[in-house]
Parts: C-alpha cells; sequence; structure tokens
C-alpha cells in the first residue's frame, strides 16, 4: 500500500505545481504568484545541485570498466576519472574563484576551448562526404529540400552574388520567406506536442521521466 | 571506358579524400582572402535599429546560452552588440547558462577596447552562471536577486552600483540572446511576452531558421544567423572582424558541398538511367 | 479575472485540454481513433521483403536522444521509437529475417529486450531469439562506430533509423547509402529531419513519428490527445482561412479578438 | 590576442593543436586510440567543470542565503540531495519528489506559455497583410506565407485519412515542408562549415601562417 500511495503522490504532486504555474499566469493572485516563485527557485536550486549528479553517475559507469579491465575500454576510463579528479581537486582549491588556479586556467583555456570547438566542428567533415555520396534527389521531396538548401547556401556565401548577382535575391526568398510556412507550422505542432505531454503529465500518464519506462 | 564507369569509380572515392579535399579548401582563403562583399539581411537591419533606440542608462540583459564550442559562430555578434551597447551608453548585465560563460564574457571585453574605459561594476557587470532551463528563466524575470546573490566573482550583488533599483524584467530595458539550444524560448515565453521586454536573439545559423517566424510575428526585433549575421552585423557597424574574415572560408565549403551533391545527382541520374 | 491580452489564450488552452480529455475517454470506451497511414510505415514490409530476399539483416537503431530516456524532447521519441521496434521485429520474424538493434541509451535496454522477446513469442518463435541481436555502446561516438562497423561487415539490406538522432544521422544515412540500403527513417529533431530526407528513402518528421507509434500500440492516451490536436488544427486552418481571405478588406476584427 | 610569447602560452597552443589532431585523426585517418585518449579527456574535463560550478553556484544561490538567516533555503537544499538517491536502486523512489518540482514547473511554465508566442502569434503574423502601398512583392510574399501555411498545417492532420479533398493540400503541405527543411538544411551546413574553418584557421594560426 505505502508504494502505491507514494508513486500516486508524486504525479499529484506535480499535477499540483503545473496548475500552479498555469493559474498564476493568467489570474494574477498574488498568493499564487508568491508560491510559484518559490518553486521555481526551490527547481533552479535542484537543478544546479543535479549538475554533479550527472558527474558523479558517469564515473560510476566508467568505474564499472576500470574495475572489469573491459579490454580496450578500462584504460581509458581510467584516464578519464583521472583528469575528473585531477580538475576537480584542482576547481576546489578556490571554488570561489577556480580561474585564480593557473593550473586550472590553463586547462581551461588550452584544452577545454579547443576540444569543445574541435568536437563541435567535426560534422562538417561529414557534411561534406554525405554531400557527395548519399544526398541523392531519389524524390520529389528530397529534390525540393536540396534545391532550396543549395539556393540558401549560394545566399550565404558571399561568392554567390560573383556567380549571378540574382542568387542572393533567390537565396534570400528561400531563406525570409519560402521556409517560413514550414517553420511556422512546426512551432505551432511542437506547441500542441507540448500541450498534449504536458495533459497526460498532468493526469500521471507521463513516467519517463521519474525512470519508469512506458505508460504506467 | 563507357561513360557509366566514370560514376561507379566517382563512388568508389574514399570518404577520407573528401575531408581532405574540405579542410585544405577551409584553409586556402585564410591565407589568401578573398574579401568579397556581404550582403545584409532585413533581420540584421531591424536589430542595429532595435540597439540605436537604446538612451543612456538604460539596462540591457546579454544572455550567454552559447558555449566557448560556438564562438566562430556567436562571439563576432556579441561582440558587434557590446559595441553599439557602448555606444549607446546603456547599462549591460551578462549572466550565462553554460558553465564555461565566464570565458565567452572574458572573451567579449577582450575584444571590445572601449570596455577600457568603463568601470567593471558600475557600466557592465558579469553576474554568472545559472541552470535550471525555464523555472531559472521565469524567477530572474520575477526576481533577479533569488537566482543571483553575488556577481560571478562573489562579490555580494548589493555592493554593485549597476544593479541598484534593478530587480525584475520590468527594471530592464532590453535583453539579447545568445543561443545554440532552446534558451531564446524561453526568455520569449518569460520575459517578452508576459513583460514586453524587446528581445534579440544571436543564434547559430540553424537557429536563424527557428526564430525567423518569430521575427516575422514581432516577437524578436533582430536574429542573426551565425558567423554570417556576425560578418551583417559588423558590416552595418563598420568594424568588420571575425566574421568578417570567417567568411571567405564560407565561399570555398560551400562550393565543395554545392558541387558534390551536383556530382552526387548527376551519377544517381546516369546510373538509373542505366538500370 | 483574467490578464489582459491573455484571455483567448485561456480559453485556447481549456478548449484544448477539453478535447484531449473528450476523446481520451472516448478512445478508453473502445472508439477507433483512426490514424492516418505513412508511407515510411507502409514500406516497412517491402523493406524486411527485401531482406529476406537478399538473405540480409534488418538493422534498426534510435539515435543518440542524449543517452537516456529521461530527457523531456528525446525520450518520448525513443519510447516511440521502441513502439515502431514492436511491429518491425514482428514482421522480421514472419519473413525470418535476422533484426539486429543498436543503442546507446542504456536505461532503454530492459524495455528493448521485453519488446523483442514478446514480438518472437507473438510469432511462436520465441527460441529464435538471441539477446546479442541488441548491440549496447556507452557514448555517441562508439555507438556509431558500432553502427557503421555493422554496415561495412554485414550488408544489411534495409536500415531503420527512427528516434532522437543527433549528427550520426548524416553519418548513418550516408553508410547505408554507400551499402545501398533502402533506408526508412523518423524523428521529431527538427536539425536532423533534412539530413535524413536527403539519404533515405522515406522519412516521418515530426509528430508523425508519435502519431505511427501511437497507430501501433493503440495507446488511448496518445491516441486521443491526437485527435483532440487535429480538431484544434482544424479550428487554427479555419481561423488562418478566414482572417486571411478577410485580410483583403482590410478588417482586423479577428486580429483584434486573437490579441485580447 | 597577438601570438603568445608566454612559455605556458606556447605550450597552450601547441596541446590545443595536438588535441585537436587527436580528434580529427578520426574522420581523417581512422579511429584510433589518439582519438579516444582526446575523447575521453573532453568527457573527463566537462564533467570536473560541470561538477565545480554545480557546486560554486550551490553556494551562492543556496547555502550563503541559508547561512544568512533565509532559513527556508533548507527545503530545496533537501530536496536537492534527495536528487542523488536517484543511484540507489532501493531509495530511487525519493529522488521522484525533486524531479516533480522539476518536470511540473517546466511543464507548467512551458504549457502556459506556449500558446501566444507559438499560437495565436503566429496565426497573428500570418493574417496581417502587408501595409497600404506595399509592392507586389510583399502581396506576393503574404500569398505564399498564407497559403503555404494552411497547406503545411493541413499535411499535419494526423487522425484524418490523406485522401479525397485532402491528397492534393496535403501533398502541397508536404512539399511546402521540403522547402523549409531545405532552408533549415542550408543554414546547418553554413553553421558546421563556419565552425570547422574556426579550427582550420587555428591550425595556420599555431603555424604562424596567419595571424591571432
Amino acid at each position: 500500500m505505502a508504494e502505491v500511495v507514494r508513486r500516486e503522490l508524486v504525479y499529484v504532486l506535480t499535477a499540483v505545481v503545473v496548475i500552479i504555474m498555469i493559474v498564476d499566469y493568467f489570474f494574477a493572485v498574488p498568493a499564487i504568484s508568491a508560491i510559484a516563485g518559490e518553486l521555481n527557485t526551490w527547481a533552479t536550486v535542484i537543478s544546479t545541485m543535479a549538475l554533479t549528479l550527472g558527474a558523479v553517475n558517469i564515473i560510476r559507469v566508467h568505474s564499472r570498466n576500470v574495475r572489469k579491465r573491459t579490454p580496450g575500454v578500462w584504460y581509458h576510463s581510467a584516464w578519464l576519472i583521472f583528469i575528473f579528479a585531477f580538475v576537480l581537486l584542482l576547481g576546489l582549491t578556490n571554488i570561489n574563484n577556480p580561474s585564480a588556479n593557473p593550473i586550472y586556467k590553463w586547462i581551461f583555456d588550452y584544452s577545454y576551448v579547443s576540444l569543445g570547438q574541435t568536437w563541435y566542428a567535426i560534422t562538417g567533415f561529414y557534411i561534406a562526404s554525405a554531400a557527395y555520396r548519399a544526398f541523392r534527389a531519389r524524390n520529389i521531396d528530397a529534390a525540393l529540400l536540396l534545391i532550396a538548401g543549395i539556393l540558401v547556401m549560394l545566399k550565404n556565401a558571399p561568392i554567390g552574388e560573383v556567380i549571378w548577382a540574382q542568387l542572393p535575391v533567390l537565396g534570400g526568398w528561400f531563406n525570409d520567406i519560402g521556409q517560413m510556412p514550414a517553420m511556422r507550422t512546426f512551432l505551432i505542432v511542437a506547441a500542441f506536442g507540448l500541450l498534449a505531454f504536458g495533459f497526460r503529465t498532468l493526469l500521471g500518464r507521463e513516467r519517463g521521466f521519474y525512470g519508469e519506462v512506458g505508460g504506467g | 571506358m563507357s561513360q557509366e564507369s566514370i560514376w561507379d569509380r566517382l563512388q568508389r572515392i574514399d570518404r577520407r579524400v573528401i575531408y581532405w579535399i574540405l579542410f585544405i579548401l577551409l584553409m586556402i582563403p585564410f591565407i589568401r582572402p578573398l574579401s568579397l562583399p556581404v550582403s545584409i539581411g532585413p533581420q540584421s537591419i531591424t536589430f542595429i535599429e532595435g540597439l540605436r533606440k537604446l538612451k543612456e542608462g538604460d539596462v540591457v540583459v546579454i544572455n550567454i546560452s552559447s558555449g566557448v564550442s560556438a564562438w566562430p559562430e556567436c562571439l563576432p555578434s556579441l561582440v558587434a552588440v557590446s559595441k553599439v551597447l557602448i555606444q549607446q551608453k546603456a547599462k549591460i548585465i551578462f549572466w550565462t547558462s553554460f558553465v564555461d560563460g565566464h570565458m565567452t564574457f572574458e572573451k567579449i571585453v577582450e575584444k571590445v577596447p572601449e570596455f577600457k574605459k568603463l568601470t567593471y561594476g558600475v557600466d557592465y557587470v558579469h553576474l554568472g552562471f545559472y541552470t535550471g532551463a525555464e523555472p531559472a528563466v521565469a524567477q530572474l524575470a520575477k526576481n533577479i536577486r533569488s537566482i543571483f546573490t553575488t556577481d560571478y566573482k562573489g562579490t555580494p550583488i548589493d555592493q554593485l552600483p549597476i544593479m541598484k533599483g534593478v530587480n525584475s524584467a520590468n527594471d530592464v530595458k532590453m535583453v539579447i540572446s545568445s543561443d545554440t539550444g532552446d534558451y531564446c524560448d524561453y526568455y520569449i515565453r518569460q520575459w517578452r511576452i508576459p513583460y514586453g521586454v524587446p528581445l534579440a536573439e544571436i543564434g547559430i545559423a540553424m537557429n536563424f531558421s527557428a526564430y525567423q517566424p518569430h521575427w516575422q510575428a514581432g516577437i524578436l526585433f533582430g536574429v542573426t544567423a551565425g558567423a554570417r549575421g556576425g560578418a551583417e552585423l559588423e558590416k552595418l557597424i563598420g568594424a568588420p572582424g571575425d566574421a568578417t574574415i570567417t567568411m571567405d572560408s564560407i565561399n570555398t565549403s560551400h562550393l565543395l558541398v554545392i558541387v558534390a551533391v551536383i556530382l552526387a545527382n548527376l551519377g544517381y541520374a546516369a546510373t538509373r538511367r542505366r538500370k | 479575472m483574467i490578464v489582459a491580452g491573455r484571455q483567448t489564450a485561456f480559453v485556447f488552452l481549456i478548449v484544448t485540454v477539453a478535447l484531449f480529455y473528450i476523446f481520451l475517454e472516448m478512445a478508453r470506451r473502445g472508439r477507433r481513433i483512426p490514424i492516418r497511414t505513412f508511407p515510411a510505415i507502409a514500406a516497412i514490409p517491402e523493406a524486411i521483403g527485401r531482406c529476406a530476399e537478399m538473405g540480409k539483416p534488418l538493422l534498426y537503431t534510435s539515435g543518440y536522444a542524449m543517452e537516456t530516456l529521461s530527457n523531456p524532447d528525446q525520450g518520448p521519441q525513443t519510447l516511440a521509437s521502441i513502439s515502431i521496434l514492436s511491429h518491425v521485429a514482428r514482421l522480421a520474424v514472419k519473413a525470418g529475417v535476422k533484426l539486429y538493434y543498436f543503442t546507446c541509451i542504456q536505461d532503454s535496454l530492459p524495455l528493448v529486450e521485453e519488446t523483442l522477446r514478446t514480438a518472437y513469442l507473438e510469432e511462436g518463435k520465441p527460441e529464435e531469439f538471441d539477446p546479442l541481436q541488441i548491440k549496447y555502446q556507452a557514448g555517441q561516438s562508439p555507438y556509431l562506430n558500432a553502427v557503421l562497423g555493422f554496415m561495412q561487415r554485414e550488408r544489411p539490406a534495409a536500415n531503420i533509423l527512427m528516434g532522437g538522432f543527433y549528427y550520426e544521422s548524416v553519418v548513418m544515412g550516408e553508410g547505408g547509402n554507400t551499402i545501398g540500403a533502402m533506408q526508412i527513417a523518423g524523428t521529431a529533431n527538427t536539425h536532423q529531419m533534412p539530413f535524413l530526407i536527403a539519404t533515405c528513402d522515406y522519412c516521418l518528421i515530426a509528430e508523425e513519428l508519435y502519431a505511427a507509434s501511437a497507430n501501433i500500440t493503440q495507446d488511448p492516451w496518445v491516441l486521443g490527445c491526437l485527435r483532440g490536436e487535429d480538431i484544434m488544427k482544424i479550428v487554427i486552418l479555419a481561423l488562418l482561412i478566414v482572417g486571411f481571405v478577410i485580410s483583403f478588406t482590410g478588417t482586423t476584427f479577428l486580429i483584434d479578438v486573437l490579441k485580447r | 590576442m597577438g601570438y603568445p610569447t608566454t612559455m605556458d602560452g606556447i605550450l597552450g597552443i601547441w596541446t590545443a593543436l595536438a588535441l585537436m589532431l587527436f580528434v580529427y585523426s578520426y574522420p581523417l585517418y581512422k579511429e584510433n586510440q589518439l582519438f579516444r585518449f582526446a575523447e575521453h579527456f573532453f568527457i573527463g574535463l566537462s564533467l570536473a567543470i560541470a561538477a565545480i560550478t554545480g557546486i560554486q553556484t550551490t553556494i551562492r544561490l543556496a547555502i550563503n542565503p541559508l547561512m544568512a538567516g533565509k532559513v527556508h533555503y533548507i527545503i530545496p537544499i533537501l530536496l536537492g540531495f534527495m536528487m542523488y538517491l536517484i543511484l540507489h536502486r532501493d531509495y530511487r523512489w525519493v529522488s521522484r519528489y525533486p524531479i516533480a518540482i522539476l518536470v511540473g514547473s517546466s511543464i507548467g511554465l512551458g504549457m502556459r506559455g506556449t500558446i501566444i508566442p507559438n499560437i495565436l502569434s503566429q496565426i497573428i503574423a500570418t493574417i496581417t497583410p502587408p501595409k497600404p502601398g506595399a509592392d507586389a512583392t510583399a502581396w506576393f510574399n503574404f500569398v505564399y506565407i498564407g497559403i503555404g501555411t494552411i497547406l503545411a498545417v493541413m499535411y499535419f492532420l494526423l487522425t484524418f485519412e490523406h485522401k479525397g479533398p485532402l491528397l492534393y493540400p496535403t501533398r502541397l503541405g508536404r512539399w511546402v515542408i521540403m522547402i523549409g527543411l531545405g532552408a533549415y538544411f542550408g543554414n546547418t551546413v553554413l553553421f558546421r562549415m563556419a565552425m570547422l574553418s574556426g579550427r582550420a584557421q587555428f591550425l595556420l594560426q599555431v603555424l604562424g601562417l596567419v595571424p591571432f
């Protein structure tokens, strides 16, 4: 019995929080507004504290690799754990201003920034090879997509204007007007998806984010 | 050799050959710049016009929700916008939802010399990091001090002259959000619509498509498309910078992709006609 | 009472939620809510037939999706993909085609295994199910490598890429193209739709992924909401059509109501 | 920022370049140990920076106010610690309460906030005609966006079969959507290539061929 109460109570709590937020917006009742503000502050504190939770979870996965000596993987996991612990300790030496630690700042400025930008850009390679080997106008959909895409590319790249003066105008039309109906429709469809997801959450049906899989 | 085998052999080119060609093509314009003119889109024009309406002492928030990994796309626009805000003598409050946002703030200050004539804590400030997605953004609109009790170096917020009388969205004249993800949606829903605060988006190029309908609906007064938007803003304020240089290498990379798509489809048409 | 400028929005919200509830109840009481035919789903039997004909396996994968079911944007896409997997698995078992499922989402593994085991059971071949058909790799790069490696070695005749994809979509789409596989895709991530459309033969876009999965699971909660959404889309279509037509006359009555 | 002159600066840019080449050794050559080394280095580093920032911000956001006498901050701090019980199988249910607050507030804010900007404003913008005296292009664009949006929304009717009166409008609707996704594709190429060109530029800068 306790298990059922514990479970259902959580969904009721979620629904109450959702309703408070909605009432606060449409009715502007000072008392509700104060509660909503407090709940949003709590949510911010919880999210902030959960930042470290993500790290703990991933370190747990990698330490299992090290314990089990998973072939070809465990030494990379050990390296990951070492870097995590080393940089964490460096940062904790001056938690109020970690960058004051010269080694921490050096690692941040040169390794983190470079790796971040390098990783983020890797898809550029894949787009180039896919453009050559896979982007085919196999049907009307793909044909329209590729034509609009090429025209927008010729508008974005300054050389388009050199090739033909009207290219930026044509590409500009697709970029400013041509894509509007589709993007506007995606906004409308996404809004309804959010409302439906919220409705199912209100009635305790959406449980994926609690770690329970699928419908209850 | 019949024509079909040419397409078959072209198709069997190792993908790494294409990667090397691309990486080399990207480098050439940095060594020998083409410096072609950049045409300016209406979204950049309304962006600068919106900034020019600011009066001395107006408080502007710059929300950094793009990481250091997106510097090539978002930093040039942030630098250009900061220059205009300083020219308008506005007071600038930075804050960030990225753990490396202070790096972006310090890089902006480094790239905008005019900051040296200003006083930190009086003319501009960086309040630091916050997380929590939409609840945090909603609470910032209601009570900034419930989210930021200090600036990013730990100085209590009430010891910062710039923050005197700045408590909520009602005290902020404009928000500029730099995004790689959804934070602009949160500022639309929790700042722009409820409080009417003018809002503009500095986004990676993909975000331009997503926020174009909001610009046309008048919800956003400006949208920049990554490095291209940065180059347009730089041209509008007459201060060519990093984005203008990047535009050169965009030419060669885009030509490669376009030629690749055309070749792929010529080959596809040829092989289909053979079947 | 209701804050000015939000009255129309409030009516909109109440009507939408009411419609959701009405159609949910109708669906619960057995009233059939049809989902339209999607070419991508209709092509699945053809893809499986191709695998059987060529004696090749079928590859199914649900994307990076932030490596967890609890992400509010990506989790629902993974769950929809697993529902479609149950449909695909049953057809594959019936045709004697070997299906391999690749993922990097650890917390989805129990559900995937249960889905596949049930499919084999329902087709009367429980003994043919081998847990090793489920290939798990932690991390986006290792997961991508595992899929590309499988494509090169086993050369599946068909790939089904359904779920919350990130940049791995363009690489997998290209990989499948170069081995001549038939490819069916589906995602609600706008940033990956162009790549899946350009590299695959069929593609479900945005809400279609959830509708296709609801059609398979016949989940009244999702079907009811989809019907409610459609009715509201019809309301919006009416507003757009009427508003568009009267805009030529200069009347702004409708705009003023929407702004109230 | 010119070419670094200090030892740690020079060592820094060459380390940054080495790490970049380790990562790009994967597409430009093949998957290898250097790539995995750089990958795990980045994951470990990102996790550590997130953890430090999380701890620093928790202190400023909640613990300092609590110490300064705002006793009610004890509740969100307790809820924050309850999140960690998600790691323990037996007490995972405890973590659902802070999640309920996170999910409830996010979904409530989303549901209340999405209708005006994502639905009503988009309808208003679509049916607002160009100002009097606008040129033919403005009217053409107005008609294209109006009819295109109507067709695209029709395409997303999911519980009505696309046949009969809906057959051609929904087909046109899908084409309008493809044009939109094509423009999105063009901007995605711009985004990825601008990022990659930044890396190419950095390589030349470190080699001293191009100024920093």
